[in-house]
């Protein structure tokens, strides 16, 4: 899919989301610099939009990063209310994906949007140690944008069939239509759909 | 005359019934016909006058115990090929010879009571009380105490036995 | 839809496994409560494993979503929840309003707190309802459809649906409230307060419902949070969580309520935790409804909605739990760059093996109806 | 001739006829309580306020198809309904509605046959009813209706322990296992044993709840869980066939504790010379209004309670109720001996 640039986005297709840094005078919440000071290297970017600061972490830190987050007394993000990504096919130096974790602590009751970029084929490791609740959720962005997950204890698709091809929420994914395969050998998908019609009669 | 079509006809129900539970290949139809089979019996003593008899044989064996049997046979694994069920060492001929004792047996003993003198009266006749369910009682309380207690003793046994052998962990 | 879940149905389930027995609970099952399929492993009746099988009414709103135009969205998101369709409406719209720093009038705000409480009602009657009658009690269900009936009339009111509503705009509400609205609504309220006194007579005192509600899917405040458990199945487990008081939005900041948390965290306490939240969303209502403040409905909005490049997650209090909306604008297109929900519903039911582990069939309906989950949101 | 075939016959027909109407307007009689327990109106198409809904129902079930599944057991299938019909109805033979009366200068008693085992006739003929239950589950070929018969038959006999121990404290009242004698002795004793026997009576009602599969003891059906239950994957005639089997059993049911329980046909305070006026109403009429009252509480309760679950039914069948009325029974034998 990734090489198929006649379906990709024609309007001049945007490189990435805009992540602007924190003005001079914002003062950086304090799990943030916690986070700076215990895991060195764990913060490549910092970010502050409309008031929700994301961190940006690189891929080999994540799971350093997030048991920091989750086991720190003054960060204490035992909830992660969110685990989804983004799709930019034209950025290629940092990697088409952004898996993004929202992370929320019912202790302190404060937000930290963690932030991965991570290319097409690069694998990510599964945070479902740490948080449970990344479960189905990385199943989700697997079966969406199918994110290499390592380590998850059960790594199938969850909302599309299991036998379906590609992965339908990425940019150059159609939105009509049975996915790729009609758009490439329009024939072989008649004669898979047949099969299949026949398959569920029988 | 009734009586004795009555009788042969149920008789013949019976001996059917209980032949097709032998050779029937479902198991589920062959306790079936069992269910049918205790039910004629009952038919059989309600003839004999002993109606008491007659519902307790349907209450208990085919209310029962053989509703018991069911589940189990309903529970065990019933879809295996046909080779699974024989057994190699199985003793075809010591089977037949029991068979033949026991029908030597059987042949003896009707035999030997033709050979006597005509049935001894009933001992319902001498009963203080009257009415079938008052008699069976008034005997099972008096002549055959012994037995009787000894009988539920032994069910007693058999029940702590099944509980113990169902309920490992107890 | 796995060829686990299948194979386990076809291959493991030799019909008599005296060990184990796989059952297939849905898709089509009368309180599965729309076309979720649990496949069960059954030990006798004691649930060994489950495993939860979704995707059936999967219709692709994130990535249809990317393809509308923002406006057009708000339709979308009436068929995620669909019997809280306004709540999801209000979500969507806050978070552009976010991304866009458009400034909501009071009175909207008010008036979307007043509809978002009347939907938690009506959600909650509903749940009231099927929970009850998937333990048996058939009553109830007729009791609370009723009450919900009285709330879908004064939606129908406000804005001519009932179930569907489309009743928010990005910046506000596309209609003012109706003449005597507020009057009906307060009269409503005070129908619903002795309601709901009768759903608890025929309930929570009662023995049975005691002994199939109390230890069943007992969890941890701790381990529902890890297992991200939101809304009153979190709050069940006595976790305080409420969006409503901890990141305020629309007028929560300005009224008076409490959030009611269990202690065992069994489905009891969650059946405990939402009666009370009948009464706390009567409690807003009233205070929402007598201080609708004057003004407009609509704030400054722009003709063309085009929020400027960026991103945001902004949350709100669905009836279920936590309603996220992480929203990804280029600032080119008149459509969003990535839309994406955190559906309440979606990690509720993923606790769904967790909790019916060890219990009984009969449990695994009873759980199904304590996490309260709508399939429209779990699939999206 | 006529002693001895026709009037017979002509009861058994009349029991018969007036036991499937009256099981068919059992159906609507419970949709119209529940519907008004639940602020509803019920079937109001078919006659004026749905009296002819059962009529209109009975042609819907036998014309629609009846689909056996193909991997089901085709003979066992067919007879399952069947037999858990039968049993329901020819417990009717021994059910006295009313004494010997005088009728067209002829001595008729309105029962079919009083034989003198007819309470343990019950009970077994009862306990017969539940092969066709296992049987439906079984032959379905199909795990929730497998799931549902395994429930059922250990509800059924469980239960019946619990039934029959609270019928022989009956009996110890009664002295007899004869249904007539059992009113018999309730005149000659002054009063109805329901009242010197409330333990018993208590068991018995629920007993009867768990027997004839009602909620809240309704978990061989239990839609919510197991999709239907043991008749899942019945249609049709053979589908009515249970339910109508259902609602004859607890037609049965609710006759047996109006015999046992409540002086059968008696009038109230049938030795009050005072209240004689009453006997202008039949004593079939009497025993008729009883049995309903027991049909309406079993109505009342459905529309109330939730339904139990599984272990919990079989911890208060065999560690509540059987002690109980074991318990009872020890008494009673004891208070009857001490008495005489």
């Amino acid at each position: 899919m990734a090489d198929a640039p006649e379906h990709a986005p024609k309007a001049a297709a945007p490189t990435g989301p805009v992540e602007p840094p924190p003005p001079a005078d914002a003062a950086v919440p304090g799990y943030i610099t916690s986070l700076q000071n215990g895991v060195p290297g764990s913060v490549t970017q910092l970010s502050l939009y409309l008031g929700d600061w994301t961190v940006i972490v690189p891929a080999s830190h994540l799971l350093q990063a997030g048991r920091y987050l989750r086991d720190n007394a003054a960060c204490a993000f035992d909830y992660l209310s969110d685990l989804t990504a983004t799709d930019w096919p034209p950025r290629t130096t940092e990697g088409r994906f952004d898996v993004v974790y929202m992370l929320y602590s019912t202790r302190h009751r404060h937000r930290v949007r963690l932030k991965v970029k991570l290319g097409e084929d690069q694998p990510l490791a599964s945070v479902t140690g740490l948080w449970p609740a990344a479960n189905w959720l990385e199943r989700e962005v697997f079966d969406m944008f199918g994110v290499n997950f390592t380590g998850h204890p059960d790594r199938r698709r969850i909302l599309m069939p299991e036998d379906w091809q590609g992965h339908p929420q990425r940019k150059d994914y159609p939105l009509e239509g049975p996915g790729e395969l009609l758009m490439e050998n329009p024939l072989d998908w008649l004669k898979l759909r047949q099969a299949r019609e026949e398959a569920d009669i029988e | 005359m009734a009586h004795a079509i009555a009788f042969y006809t149920l008789a013949a129900f019976i001996l059917g019934f209980a032949i097709l539970v032998v050779t029937t290949k479902d198991t589920v139809h062959s306790v079936l016909f069992l269910v049918l089979d205790f039910l004629f019996v009952a038919a059989l003593y309600v003839m004999l006058n002993a109606p008491f008899l007659a519902v307790i044989q349907v209450l208990v064996y085919a209310g029962g115990i053989v509703v018991l049997y069911l589940f189990v046979v309903m529970l065990v694994n019933l879809k295996r090929p046909p080779e699974a069920h024989s057994d190699p060492h199985r003793m075809t001929k010591f089977g037949f010879g029991l068979a033949g004792a026991v029908l030597i047996e059987l042949g003896a003993i009707v035999v030997s009571g033709y050979m006597k003198a005509p049935a001894v009266t009933s001992p319902a006749q001498n009963l203080p009380v009257s009415g079938n369910t008052e008699q069976v009682g008034w005997l099972l309380y008096t002549n055959y105490l012994i037995p009787f207690e000894i009988a539920s003793m032994l069910l007693l046994v058999a029940m702590i036995g099944a509980i113990v052998l169902a309920k490992r962990e107890l | 839809m796995t060829t686990n879940a299948f194979e386990a149905a076809t291959v493991h389930g030799e019909m008599f496994d005296t060990n184990e027995l796989v059952i297939n609970m849905g898709p089509q099952h009368p309180s599965t409560h729309g076309v979720l399929r649990v496949v069960l492993r059954l030990d006798g009746e004691k649930v060994v494993d489950a495993e939860v099988v979704i995707g059936y009414l999967h219709r692709g709103i994130e990535k249809l979503s990317e393809n509308r135009n923002w406006t057009q969205i708000i339709l979308l998101t009436d068929r995620m929840d669909y019997v809280a369709a306004a709540t999801s409406n209000v979500g969507y719209c806050e978070t552009v309003e976010k991304l866009m720093a458009i400034e909501v009038p009071r009175r909207a705000k008010y008036i979307r707190t007043i509809l978002m409480e009347l939907q938690r009602i009506a959600s909650h009657c509903l749940w009231v309802g099927t929970h009850a009658m998937d333990i048996g009690a058939m009553t109830v269900f007729l009791y609370a459809f009723r009450e919900r009936e009285l709330i879908l009339d004064l939606f129908e009111e406000f804005c001519g649906a009932r179930l569907t509503y489309n009743s928010m705009r990005i910046g506000g509400l596309p209609l003012d409230i109706p003449p005597g609205w507020d009057k009906k609504v307060l009269a409503f309220c005070d129908i619903m307060d002795g309601k709901i006194d009768e759903y608890e007579t025929l309930l929570t005192h009662n023995r049975i419902w005691l002994e199939r509600t109390k230890g069943v899917g007992v969890i941890s405040g701790a381990e529902a949070t890890a297992l991200g458990l939101c809304g009153p199945a979190l709050r069940g487990s006595g976790v305080a969580r409420d969006v409503r008081k901890d990141e305020p939005y629309s007028a929560y900041a300005e009224m008076d309520f409490d959030i009611p948390v269990g202690v065992q965290g069994d489905t009891y306490d969650r059946y405990l935790v939402r009666m009370e939240e009948f009464r706390q969303s009567l409690r807003i209502i009233r205070q929402a409804t007598q201080g609708i403040p004057e003004g407009p409905i609509v704030g400054k909005v722009p003709r063309l909605i085009k929020p400027a490049a960026g991103e945001t997650y902004h949350a709100i209090e669905s009836p279920k739990g936590e309603l996220g909306y992480f929203i990804v604008s280029d600032g080119k297109s008149t459509n969003p760059y990535r839309f994406r929900v955190r559906p309440p519903s979606f990690c509720n039911l993923q606790a769904l093996p967790r909790l019916v582990r060890g219990h009984l069939v009969a449990d695994v309906v009873a759980l199904i109806g304590s996490i309260d989950i709508v399939l429209g949101e779990v699939d999206r | 001739m006529i002693d001895t075939f026709i009037i017979p016959t002509l009861k058994i027909l009349i029991v018969l006829n007036a036991t499937l109407v009256g099981v068919s307007y059992m159906t609507l009689l419970e949709r119209k309580v529940i519907a008004w327990a639940q602020s509803r109106l019920g079937p109001m198409r078919v006659g004026p306020q749905g009296v002819l809904q059962p009529i209109a129902d009975a042609v819907k079930l036998i014309l629609k198809e009846d689909i056996t599944p193909s991997k089901a057991d085709k003979w066992v299938f067919t007879a399952a309904p069947v037999i858990s019909m039968v049993p329901a109805l020819i417990v009717y033979a021994v059910i006295p509605f009313g004494p010997v009366v005088r009728l067209f200068g002829r001595d008729v008693s309105l029962y079919i046959t009083d034989v003198n085992v007819g309470l343990l006739y019950i009970v077994s003929v009862a306990s017969v009813g539940v092969y066709g239950i296992i049987l439906a589950g079984y032959a379905s070929n199909s795990k929730f209706p497998l799931l549902a018969s395994l429930r059922a038959s250990a509800q059924l006999i469980s239960y019946e322990v619990a039934v029959t121990l609270t019928l022989v404290s009956v009996i110890l009242m009664s002295g007899s296992l004869s249904m007539v004698s059992i009113v018999n002795a309730q005149y000659n004793a002054h009063v109805w044993f329901g009242f010197v026997q409330p333990v018993a009576f208590v068991i018995f009602v629920i007993g009867s709840l768990a027997e004839t599969n009602r909620a809240p003891f309704d978990l061989p059906e239990a839609e919510q869980e197991l999709t239907g239950g043991f008749h899942t994957e019945y249609s049709g005639m053979r589908f009515a066939l249970f339910f109508l089997a259902e609602y004859a059993n607890m037609i049965v049911v609710s006759s047996v504790a109006t015999t046992l329980f409540f002086g059968g046909w008696l009038r109230p305070f049938p030795n009050v010379a005072a209240l004689h006026f009453l006997d202008v109403i039949p004593s079939w009429t009497w025993f008729l209004i009883k049995s309903f009252v027991f049909l309406y509480l079993f109505i009342w309760i459905r529309a109330t309670l939730p339904r139990y679950r599984y272990d919990q039914l079989m911890r208060l069948g065999w560690k509540v109720l059987i002690p109980v009325a074991i318990l009872n029974l020890v008494v009673t034998g004891i208070v009857k001996v001490m008495l005489l």
